[in-house]
């Protein structure tokens, strides 16, 4: 695997792909979401009129460099956690700039983002913005705990770092996933998934900006946008990394775009069952719940 | 009480030591082989009667020379605790006898007398310069008892004292230069045994001993006299 | 005999360390030493007295020749010369300190004198 | 040609006696007398000492009285006591002149005692017949009496009382035990005595010896000694200390001679008992001459012991038992003096000797010396001690040796911390005839260090050119600080080219980290105005250590090495404002550390069997570091622990880390990057060195290195932890080092060639970050004043540069892909992927988040959220601070970029001992047997997408403005102070409420219990000392039934 000029057509047409699923995804789930409580929902096409009307926008102010580089690093942070991992297995043309680095690469690149948002909000200012990356780091460093150890568990159970070889060793029917070869590592993950996700019961570090003052007040027009497509592409690029490790990869869009859907639904389905927890019990339950699962995968596997 | 019990208990150990020593000791009926050698060669070597004081002057000299010292310091503390109780001239010379008046003015001559025999001839019999330092000594308590408010001269008492140390030294440095070895006392001629002027520079230590031991006693006892009460 | 006078010593020095340890007052104190090196004197002594023999002095009654046979051992009677001396000294010394305290402290107590401790 | 040793006596008494002929005012002439006869007697002493020393001529009995021993008294002049008489004569010649004003106050009668103390000191340590030392002894007892009444201190008549108290008591029994020897042997030579043997008369040779050893003032029986230390005056204490007490150990060593080896035990057991004691009861001294006190009488255990050990000693009894003594009697002399020119009594009067920059170097010296420091004679003696022990097995009592001096060194140091921090309200005067004391001391404690480094057959520390050139900046401390900090750098910089290709690549890493990485952090130096007094030796003689710890091959090279960096790097934290307790606390570690790594050496050494020239096999007193590979069980996993113990107290493993966060976060602005950039490597150049010689270990069936990945994943883990939680912004950093260094340990514990090359990744990744932060932090601190990060923010706009550097640090540091922090994380993947152990895994795995956690706070407090009135007007940190940090940037991304300059070097070089593993370098891509990573490729991928969306956003938004810092709405307000809006403080609260369980102090409480243990321990012995002179001959006679009953039952 090197690096081909073609590659870079082809990795527009993965984020271009990954974008107008992400948009549709999104409302579809938050439609269901929403039906779930009894309410109507927003259309389908709903982000694509947001994400327009907000590149149409031009805002006069700005709070600073870092400010400015937030939306940046988020958007970066998406678009390269995408890029850096083969999306379609066995396909050329989606396996991207893969050649980069391995699961590891794609494991800590997902911080990048995180990283340049936080550093974005803290200048605004606004205490708030503050607030809320505080409770939002502290719960991804105990949520990402299982995942990295079921991550750890499916290395060891495959011998290898690198995404294709993991894709490659479960294909041959549904019993060869590792959802059915190694079920703690994959139940650890899905818990560690849950906290990663942003949705209810984890998501008590959006609230301030559901208060309607956090960084969305702050982050408007063109920023605000850079930041709604990041939540286009990353959830996809995260769950990407979730299918490849635990159900088997996709070989094609169509596999791909379902199985996103149902895990992303899974996280929207547990979203709308139960209540938020406060960060420091979020980090109890994983503390409580995933860890201990985390470590069964490891020593079992 | 306690700390009685306990100095008791710790004696008691004690007592047990010396006991083991006691019951363990017995007398020797030879003399060893250091007596034997003073019993044989002293006479000869050192030409000295008293073999107590040809150990005491001669072989065991440097102990002597240190003896002396610690009369030189005990002389020069006691010097210098005393010397801040400054004496007080003024006070009243208390009463004292006629008797003893005069009995001192009698008796010093003959005790001072005494105490130059006694040293002089510390190398033939009984005696020395210690003893005889001593007797001297006694000479200017008796002066002090019949007259309380005598001054002595400290100069002199010093002057005596350390001429007869530099000397006492230097007898030992010139054992050192004309003789075998330091304080060895056949520096001077050994002469017959029993005579007066015998035993090489044994009488000579001996009377300057004598003569810095009773100046360093009465030095102290100066001293003190001089002190008020505290 | 030689043992009665070396038990004697012992005794005496025993009784001085006891007088040392119990009484507080220094003049005391310093009396009680005077009585065990009073002891220490008489043990030296008797160590070196041999029955029958006589002083280590060379004069009519003891001639030269057979001196080793006839006086007892010369060395115990030179070092408790030198012990004697230095007790002197040494006591000297304890009385101009105990007037020493007295001038400054007012007091001969020794367990009075605990300024400096620890 | 010499002059008979008599002449010493005689000129003495002489002189004494000659006063005595003056008349009463004539004192100054009397005052010349003393000095001419005291410096007569120095000169004929050492006339001995360079005729001993260099003909290595036989002893030489002097005879008296022209009659031959045992029949009259004989003196005897060897080495030894030509040695012993040089260092009295001096002592007392210098105490004269110190206490010169006083004995020209008291007159001719004080000079007369002194000069006899000073006479029957030589007499003592001369004479060859028993009755005769005890003479002497009892002309020193009534000398001492005297002059202890020079003092201006009422308390001292009361102090000599009770001196006069219990020498009775010993000189009772010394009499009845002389005159029983003498009966049994008929003879009072002491060589009489010994050919015989004590086995006739036991008893009164008990007798004897104890009295004796009352002399050396033995615990417990030494109240009156505390006493006469503390009041007396500082001139005579110092002979006292320093002449008295080597004179009588000499005595009891010739007294012992009698004995035989039978009561070696004896003089063991007294001294081990005295130094342990003596140590622990000095520990809650604020008396400065009371402690000194203290500390001599645990010198003089020590010593005692080294006399008891001399069995097994052999031909090194002398330089051990000597240097010992030495360094002991000189220091002391020099710290009583010392101790002339300071008024107040309290420890922290100390203080004003800052005034005067030469003290404080005699002050210093005087402390490494009794500390048993190189390059001083206790150093070579310790060391030659320490392994004779071990090689007989005798490892309780090197363990207690080893636990009095750390005890020593605790409480010194404390003192030296006061002296450096505290502020005095004397000043200081320095007459001349106070100051030539107190420099012959220091001049002389350098000349032993000299001539004990040539005796010991090894490399003489004071030879050694990286040495020479730190001490080279005393002599230079008259410069400006500018000028020296340039000569430091060039030293650095030429050292590094001088000597680089002589090292393999593992150690040409650490090698560029201590010099060059050394040199760029002193860049940061030349903000430093004045002179700067005290910085540059200090921190010289650091890297001079930790270059030497690069080059030693033998044990005895890299011990020494080790202990100077320890000591470079305490002076240099000690600089920091607040430092004094952080630098206490870390010298008592790291010397703890050191102790033990001492212990392994010695353990190691006494079965690593070399070949003596003579092709006679024999127990190796050093030994080739890389023969460590030859131990055998059951020795090597113990030698595995001490060591181990020893290099992680260095990186502060977890449990022996509290050292670290204050003595690095209090530590001045230039010093916090040297000690935690460059320092901490030196524990795991130590940690690398002892894996890739001993490798795995097990004891009782615990395998050791595995422990050790458990306990480098607890530090990673609880570091970390207690970083994020600190208020401090150099505190946080100093919490990440422990963390970081966890990490550093986890890697090579995993034993594996990844491993190791992901150890090294952070040898070099921290040293860049962790100087970068730390100079960054450290420039924003100097600027705004605090250290406080709630009390900072906003300040992007106002440091920009400070800022870029920590954003840069932090990326890398989080290993957030595309700096080289991730390269260290890819390279930690594919290193547990072969461990054979997973658990500790998870640690690690939690404790990556959580250093993202702290990182963020760190940027976030302190340049983002809302800029404090109080600093609208501050600066970019000066110029000097900033361009290191730049440095470090450019060297970041270029390790991002290109790892493999370094690594594929080191790579190759793992796989001499590690094979498997190994990476591929080929092209840009580096793989493992799991995966690959292309630095190259991630940074541009990045570069392009991130300047892709960023151009577009600038280009969108190219008119945008910058608005007020207020212009936000806070809780439907508008905010007005930015304090109420800076989020800060308790940053992680949450966290604290779900994980603070595991952050307790826990650690700290349990070194704080076993300090109060001690101190307690120390007030409680004290009690014993109530100040009753009849008690004290209580403890004597308690002393004497003890010693007598524990003799009968061996």
């Amino acid at each position: 695997m090197d690096f081909d000029w073609m590659k870079i057509p082809y990795a527009f047409l993965t984020v271009f792909i990954v974008v107008n699923y992400g948009f549709l995804m999104g409302a579809l789930i938050q439609k269901i979401g929403a039906r779930a409580g009894r309410r109507h929902g927003i259309p389908i096409w709903q982000y694509y009129l947001d994400v327009i009307k907000n590149y149409g926008l031009r805002t006069s102010i700005t709070h600073g460099v870092m400010f400015y580089l937030g939306p940046v690093f988020r958007l970066s942070g998406g678009v390269g956690l995408l890029l850096f991992m083969p999306v379609i297995y066995g396909s050329y043309m989606f396996s991207n700039f893969s050649f980069a680095g391995d699961l590891i690469l794609a494991l800590y690149f997902v911080f990048f983002g995180t990283l340049g948002m936080a550093l974005g909000a803290g200048e605004s200012g606004h205490p708030h913005a503050a607030i809320g990356v505080t409770r939002g780091l502290q719960q991804v460093s105990m949520a990402e705990l299982p995942f990295a150890m079921a991550v750890f568990s499916v290395a060891l159970q495959y011998q290898t770092l690198s995404i294709t070889e993991i894709v490659a060793a479960q294909q041959g029917g549904m019993m060869n996933w590792t959802l059915f070869t190694n079920p703690i590592a994959v139940a650890a993950a899905m818990l560690a998934f849950l906290g990663s996700m942003m949705r209810p019961p984890f998501d008590v570090f959006i609230a301030p900006q559901e208060i309607p003052i956090g960084p969305p007040t702050e982050y408007h027009s063109s920023y605000l946008a850079l930041m709604q497509t990041n939540r286009a592409i990353f959830p996809v690029a995260k769950i990407v990394i979730y299918m490849n490790l635990f159900f088997g990869g996709a070989g094609s869009w169509p596999e791909l775009f379902v199985k996103v859907f149902f895990l992303y639904l899974f996280s929207a389905f547990v979203g709308v069952c139960f209540p938020r927890f406060r960060v420091e019990q979020s980090i109890r339950f994983f503390l409580v719940w995933a860890v201990p699962l985390g470590v069964l995968s490891i020593m079992v596997v | 009480m306690v700390k009685r019990l306990v100095a008791l208990a710790l004696l008691a150990v004690f007592g047990l030591v010396f006991a083991t020593l006691l019951t363990g000791y017995a007398p020797d009926a030879e003399l060893n082989q250091t007596a034997r050698y003073y019993a044989e060669r002293t006479a000869a070597d050192l030409g000295a009667a008293n073999i107590v004081t040809a150990i005491i002057v001669t072989y065991r000299g440097l102990d002597t020379l240190g003896e002396v010292t610690v009369l030189f310091l005990a002389a020069a503390i006691v010097g210098l605790v005393l010397a801040e109780g400054a004496h007080d001239r003024s006070r009243m010379r208390p009463p004292v006898g006629e008797l003893l008046t005069t009995g001192t003015r009698f008796l010093v001559p003959m005790i001072l007398l005494l105490g130059a025999y006694v040293f002089v001839n510390g190398h033939l019999t009984p005696g020395g310069g210690f003893q005889g330092g001593a007797i001297i000594a006694s000479a200017v308590l008796l002066m002090l008892l019949a007259d309380p408010l005598r001054h002595f001269s400290h100069r002199l008492i010093s002057a005596i004292e350390s001429l007869a140390g530099i000397l006492y030294v230097a007898i030992g440095i010139a054992g050192l230069f004309l003789a075998g070895g330091f304080l060895d006392n056949r520096i001077l001629p050994l002469g017959n045994l029993g005579e007066l002027a015998s035993a090489g520079a044994i009488p000579l230590i001996y009377s300057l001993i004598g003569l810095k031991v009773g100046a360093e006693f009465s030095s102290m006892l100066a001293s003190l006299s001089e002190t008020e009460e505290p | 005999m030689v043992h009665v006078v070396m038990a004697t010593g012992f005794l005496l020095i025993l009784i001085g360390f006891y007088g040392a340890l119990t009484h507080r007052n220094l003049l005391r104190m310093i009396v009680a030493f005077t009585v065990a090196d009073t002891g220490v004197n008489v043990v030296i002594v008797s160590v070196g007295h041999m029955r029958g023999r006589s002083a280590p002095i060379l004069d009519r009654a003891v001639a030269a020749a057979d001196a080793v046979q006839r006086i007892i051992d010369p060395v115990p009677q030179a070092l408790v010369l030198t012990a004697i001396v230095i007790g002197v000294g040494v006591t000297a010394l304890m009385l101009a300190y105990a007037w020493r305290i007295y001038r400054q402290h007012r007091t001969l107590d020794i367990a009075r004198l605990t300024a400096l401790k620890g | 040609m010499v002059i008979n040793a008599l002449h010493i006596l005689a000129t003495g008494l002489g002189a004494a006696f000659l006063t005595g002929l003056l008349d009463e005012k004539r004192n100054g002439l009397a005052f010349m007398i003393t000095l001419g006869a005291l410096a007569f007697m120095s000169a004929v002493s050492a006339g001995w000492l360079v005729l001993f020393a260099a003909t290595g001529a036989h002893p030489m009995d002097i005879q008296t009285a022209g009659t031959p021993p045992p029949f009259a008294i004989a003196l005897r002049m060897g080495l030894a006591e030509a040695a012993l008489l040089t260092l009295i004569n001096l002592a007392g010649l210098f105490a004269a002149m110190h206490m010169g004003e006083t004995l020209l106050a008291r007159g001719r009668r004080a000079m007369a005692v002194l000069l006899v103390m000073v006479m029957a000191l030589c007499g003592l340590v001369l004479t060859r017949d028993l009755f005769n030392l005890f003479v002497f002894f009892e002309l020193i007892v009534i000398a001492t009496g005297g002059l202890v009444l020079l003092s201006d201190d009422e308390r001292a008549v009361s102090a000599g009382f009770k001196y006069l108290i219990v020498s009775q008591f010993i000189s009772v029994l010394l009499l009845v035990g002389i005159v029983f020897g003498y009966h049994a042997t008929g003879t009072l030579n002491i060589d009489g005595m010994a050919e015989q043997g004590s086995g006739a008369f036991a008893l009164a040779f008990f007798l004897i010896l104890i009295a004796v050893a009352a002399e050396l003032k033995p615990f417990p029986a030494n109240g009156w000694a505390l006493d006469i230390y503390e009041s007396a005056h500082p001139g005579f204490a110092a002979l006292f200390s320093a002449a008295a007490a080597s004179a009588a150990l000499f005595a009891f060593d010739k007294v012992l001679a009698i004995g035989g080896a039978e009561w070696l035990p004896v003089a063991t057991g007294i001294g081990i008992v005295s130094f342990v004691a003596g140590n622990l009861l000095a520990l809650p001294q604020t008396n400065d001459r009371r402690l000194l006190g203290y500390s001599s009488i645990a010198q003089s255990g020590l010593i005692l012991v080294a006399i008891g050990q001399q069995d097994i000693l052999g031909e090194h009894y002398l330089f051990i038992a000597g240097g010992l003594l030495l360094s002991h009697a000189v220091a002391k002399a020099g710290l009583y003096w010392l101790s002339g020119f300071v008024a107040g009594r309290e420890l922290t009067d100390w203080a004003a000797l800052r005034q005067r920059p030469l003290l404080v170097l005699a002050f210093v010296t005087g402390i490494a010396m009794l500390s048993g420091l190189p390059p001083f004679p206790g150093f070579y003696a310790k060391w030659e001690l320490v392994h004779l022990l071990a090689n007989e097995g005798r490892l309780a009592l090197l363990g207690w040796i080893l636990f009095g001096a750390l005890v020593e060194a605790g409480y010194l140091f404390r003192w030296f911390g006061y002296a450096i921090k505290r502020e005095s309200a004397h000043t200081i005067d320095c007459p001349p005839d106070r100051v030539i004391p107190v420099i012959a001391a220091l001049l002389a404690g350098w000349a032993l260090g000299f001539a004990w480094g040539e005796l010991s057959g090894r490399s003489n520390l004071l030879l050694v050119l990286p040495l020479l050139f730190a001490l080279a900046f005393l002599l230079l401390e008259w410069a400006p600080a500018w000028l020296k900090n340039t000569l430091a750098i060039g030293g650095l910089s030429l050292y590094f080219l001088q000597t680089w290709q002589d090292y393999d690549p593992l150690r040409l890493i650490f090698l560029v980290i201590f010099t060059l990485g050394g040199a760029i952090i002193f860049l940061a130096s030349f903000h430093a105005h004045g002179r700067r007094i005290g910085f540059y030796p200090s921190a010289m003689t650091m890297f001079a250590g930790m270059v030497l710890l690069l080059q030693a091959t033998d044990s005895f090279g890299f011990f020494a090495a080790w202990e100077l960096l320890t000591i470079g790097s305490y002076f240099l934290i000690l600089r920091g404002k607040e430092s004094e307790p952080h630098a206490l606390s870390y010298i008592v570690f790291s010397l703890g550390g050191a102790f033990l790594i001492l212990a392994g050496f010695a353990i190691a050494a006494a079965s690593v069997v070399t070949l003596a020239p003579s092709g006679a096999v024999s127990p190796a007193p050093t030994f080739e570091i890389a023969s460590l590979a030859t131990l055998a069980q059951p020795v090597a996993p113990w030698v595995f622990l001490l060591l181990a113990i020893g290099f992680m107290t260095k990186t502060a493993a977890i449990g022996l880390h509290i050292w670290l966060p204050g003595a690095h976060a209090e530590a001045e602005t230039d010093v916090s990057p040297m000690v935690s950039g460059v320092l901490l490597k030196a524990g795991l150049y130590g940690l690398f060195v002892l894996l890739m010689s001993m490798g795995r270990q097990s004891l009782y069936g615990v395998d050791l290195v595995n422990l050790m990945l458990w306990i480098g994943a607890i530090t990673a883990l609880l570091g970390n932890l207690m970083a994020i939680f600190q208020e401090d912004a150099k505190r946080l950093l100093a919490y990440s080092s422990i963390g970081q260094m966890g990490y550093a340990l986890f890697g090579l514990a995993l034993m594996n060639h990844l491993g190791w090359l992901m150890a090294l990744m952070f040898v070099i990744n921290h040293y860049v970050y962790k100087s970068m932060l730390f100079l960054s932090v450290g420039g924003v601190a100097k600027r705004t004043g605090t250290r406080a990060m709630y009390q900072m923010g906003g300040l992007i706009t106002l440091m920009p540069l400070s800022f870029i550097a920590t954003l840069v640090g932090i990326i890398a540091m989080s290993g957030v892909p595309p700096l080289s922090g991730f390269g260290g994380r890819w390279i930690f993947y594919n290193a547990i992927m072969d461990a054979d152990t997973r658990l500790p895994m998870v640690l690690i795995f939690l404790s990556g988040p959580i250093a993202f956690l702290y990182l963020f706070r760190l940027i976030h407090t302190i340049f983002l959220g809302q800029l404090k009135d109080e600093h609208r007007r501050l600066k970019e940190a000066p110029l000097s601070i900033v361009l290191p940090q730049m440095i470090y940037v450019a060297i970041l991304i270029g390790v991002a970029i290109f790892p493999g300059l370094i690594l594929r070097r080191v790579d190759a070089y793992i796989s001499q001992f590690l094979p498997d593993g190994a990476l591929n370098w080929e092209g840009l891509t580096i793989t493992s047997q799991y995966g690959w990573w292309n630095p190259v490729a991630i940074m541009i991928v990045v570069a392009c997408i991130f300047l892709l969306i960023f151009g577009w956003l600038l280009f969108v938004n190219r008119k945008a403005q910058k608005v007020k810092q207020f212009n936000i709405v806070f809780s439907a307000e508008r905010p007005y102070r930015p304090e109420t809006t800076h989020f800060a403080w308790n940053f992680f609260a949450p966290y604290k409420k779900a994980m603070g369980f595991l952050v307790q102090p826990f650690v700290t409480r349990f070194w704080g219990a076993i300090t109060d243990l001690l101190h307690t321990a120390g007030d409680l012995g004290r009690r014993l000392y109530n100040g009753n002179g009849q008690i004290y001959a209580f403890h004597f006679l308690i002393f004497v039934v003890v010693v007598f009953v524990s003799q009968l039952g061996m």
